[in-house]
């Protein structure tokens, strides 16, 4: 396909295009169904059935199980699709956020009432940000070392 | 004939919504982002429109992959406010113009914009936000509202030129419209966020502040910025600024007439994710 | 490289499916029809394309009056014949592409046309009635076909022009796909026929054979044609035939080619309330 | 409302715009409604009953149970959405389309035989073609006089 994709040289970034929405349909539309109150009883009561109902990749429901966005993502999932996993796990979109970076709540949040993220460093892959993969997981987590 | 008299530019942060409806505004966190728009409030008040034309983005609640429409217009009666996961917010039902979005629409699909019309939808926080913050918390809404949801979830969004262009088209057919009224348009979401990746939490307020003054001044420098630029600069989600530009083209000096007075301008970092910015412009 | 080698314009009655589907091609009503498309299989067999680019139109079938989008390219994986209200015609399910289908989405998005994504939708006689006059009754098609609906339902329906226009961009779109593929652009619907009111069963061999003169030696005066007119001349229902500008837009001479060969040619009439009208273009 | 409408001139013939959309917005979901054989069965069973499940005037519902197709379409029916009632009915695309001129079944089938309606007298109100309000019915009802 010669189409540009000039997006791709953006760290830490996804860009839900056709090929994401391809891949992640069934992931997608499942998080959709959790819009109405019964399947997300359904969804809570047992995580694992209800998934079972949808036609996704075994990968693709171990990563909402795991509730790894990062790797929801990387599967074909959106974030606004993705967010009502969170919604009806009760977390706002400031935590599912946060989740994806490896901070903690607290400094996630602290970072956002800072000012928030930088862009130096974040505009392309290979500059040295907080966002680049080599300085990933941020935060405490972070400086423990990499796992 | 019917006239836009004024357009307004807000973010439409979720968390900004669920502060008004659990009662937060008056927390320290919240209090300087209400404070901002004490004034438009006020503004709505003593410009009350007879509709307002809300540009806005489904954020895959009215719209799953199964349907994915570049513009959106709804020509119904009412429009219920949506369970985006947490439950429908607790504000007033939207009700709709379907006689005008009927005629814009129209309008605009003969001026080669290639719209779906939709007579049923529900409405997230995308449009309610926007109302809660200009409007408060009222009964009900103070008029009949248009909703135009964008494609802005699935790449490629429409380009900027396209979406300044599209307000020209909208401000063509509003002025067709036989009807006295009032109209003011509205153009959500944005500033700089991204909500997604290593790189959430994205903010900046250099390329937000730059945005808002091109806004004001210079429109058309404003339409010409790329899609990559937003992402780069403004993060992924920052790429919802190109629906201001829609509201920005249906004004008077888009068509040639004089520059917009600029009756209000706010700018505030952060709530939740996102930088929140607001411009209210008024025709001369 | 991907390439659009050849269009194909044909009307889609419903009757003339159901007369394949019930045996009654034999018959002496239907015989001259099906005589005239017998050259067609053939040149299908002798001309296998990789994929089909299907432009039709929904009839009430798929879009609702709750949606109603101007353009809407599948790019699902699969598209199920519909139930109209007859059940559903028993004709193999169609496969689309889904690769090729949302590189011509962002590619003629990017170049201003505000398509609607669709991934999930059955397809009516629009559709599967050209196929099946195309391809006669196999177990499956013979290519992957990427369904591409244009509202001519409710008023306004896109301009000639627009489809023209949307023609070449759909042109260009193929021809930046990397993969070698033999791609067929089919426009459908028309000719001349009216379905409703006193005026039913109005049909003009003037008007069409003038509108298939001018496909094949002037498609820009084609272009040109004013909604009212086909309205006036051809029927309410003759609006179809602004979908044959889209094929003939994506050939090879409305960019600056040589014009295309006629392979074949066909009129009749009728086909239940409708004149029948078939063209075979091949770019040269 | 400025816009042009420069199809009213057109005999026998109503376009569907926005404004009739509008008016024959319940009327026409309840003939999409007809698309599944459940429905279907439903409707056959006890017309009335099914009607009343939906929001239509009473007119409208009167128009359908008449399966008077021109008095659905004045009420802001559509063809293709009307076709529906017909099929769940057994009918052709042609006898619907008969039905609106008058004509015999016969009659309508060898018009068309024969080359079908000219557009000669009908391309505006005012000429004298068989289209024309004045004409109507059309066919043998027609020369047996208007009722
Ligand atoms: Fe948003
Ligand atoms: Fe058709």
């Amino acid at each position: 396909m010669a189409l540009d994709k000039p997006y791709k040289d953006v760290p830490g970034t996804t860009i839900f295009d056709a090929e994401q929405s391809r891949k992640g349909y069934w992931l997608n539309q499942f998080c959709m169904s959790l819009m109405k109150a019964e399947n997300r009883e359904r969804f809570k009561k047992d995580e694992r059935a209800y998934l079972d109902e949808w036609a996704m990749t075994e990968e693709q429901k171990q990563a909402v199980l795991a509730r790894d966005l990062n790797w929801c993502i990387r599967l074909g999932g959106n974030i606004y699709f993705l967010a009502k996993i969170g919604a009806t796990d009760g977390k706002s979109f400031q935590q599912m956020a946060g989740s994806m970076t490896g901070m903690t709540e607290e400094e996630y949040r602290n970072m956002m009432i800072g000012g928030g993220r930088s862009v130096e460093g974040n505009r392309r892959i290979g500059e040295d940000g907080d966002a680049q993969a080599h300085r990933q997981p941020q935060g405490s987590q972070g400086k423990q070392g990499k796992h | 004939m019917a006239r836009i008299t004024a357009s307004v530019y807000t973010s439409h942060v979720p968390a900004i919504g669920a502060a008004m409806d659990l009662g937060k505004t008056g927390e320290p966190y919240w209090q300087p982002l209400f404070k901002g728009y004490e004034f438009s409030k006020q503004w709505m008040k003593d410009n009350k429109p007879d509709v307002v034309f809300l540009v806005y983005n489904d954020h895959a609640t009215a719209f799953s992959l199964d349907f994915i429409p570049t513009f959106a217009i709804g020509t119904a009666a009412e429009f219920q406010p949506a369970d985006e996961g947490w439950g429908p917010r607790p504000v007033p039902v939207v009700k709709g113009h379907p006689e005008l979005a009927s005629h814009i629409a129209q309008s605009v699909i003969q001026q080669d914009f290639d719209l779906t019309i939709v007579n049923k939808m529900d409405v997230d926080h995308g449009l309610t936000v926007p109302l809660s913050l200009m409007c408060g918390q009222p009964q009900a809404w103070p008029c009949p509202v248009i909703p135009f949801a964008v494609n802005v979830v699935q790449y490629p969004v429409p380009s900027g030129q396209r979406c300044y262009n599209l307000g020209k088209a909208i401000r063509k057919a509003v002025e067709s419209y036989d009807e006295d009224l009032n109209v003011h348009i509205w153009g959500t979401g944005g500033m700089s966020h991204q909500l997604q990746g290593p790189r959430a939490g994205l903010i900046n307020k250099d390329f937000d502040n730059r945005f808002l003054d091109l806004l004001e001044t210079d429109p058309e420098a404003a339409a010409a910025i790329p899609h990559i630029d937003y992402v780069r600069e403004a993060g992924s989600e920052g790429i919802e600024l190109v629906m201001w530009l829609i509201a920005r083209g249906a004004m008077a000096d888009a068509a040639g007439g004089p520059r917009p007075k600029v009756a209000h301008r706010f700018f505030h970092v952060p709530a939740s994710n996102t930088a929140v910015g607001h411009l209210i412009l008024e025709n001369q």
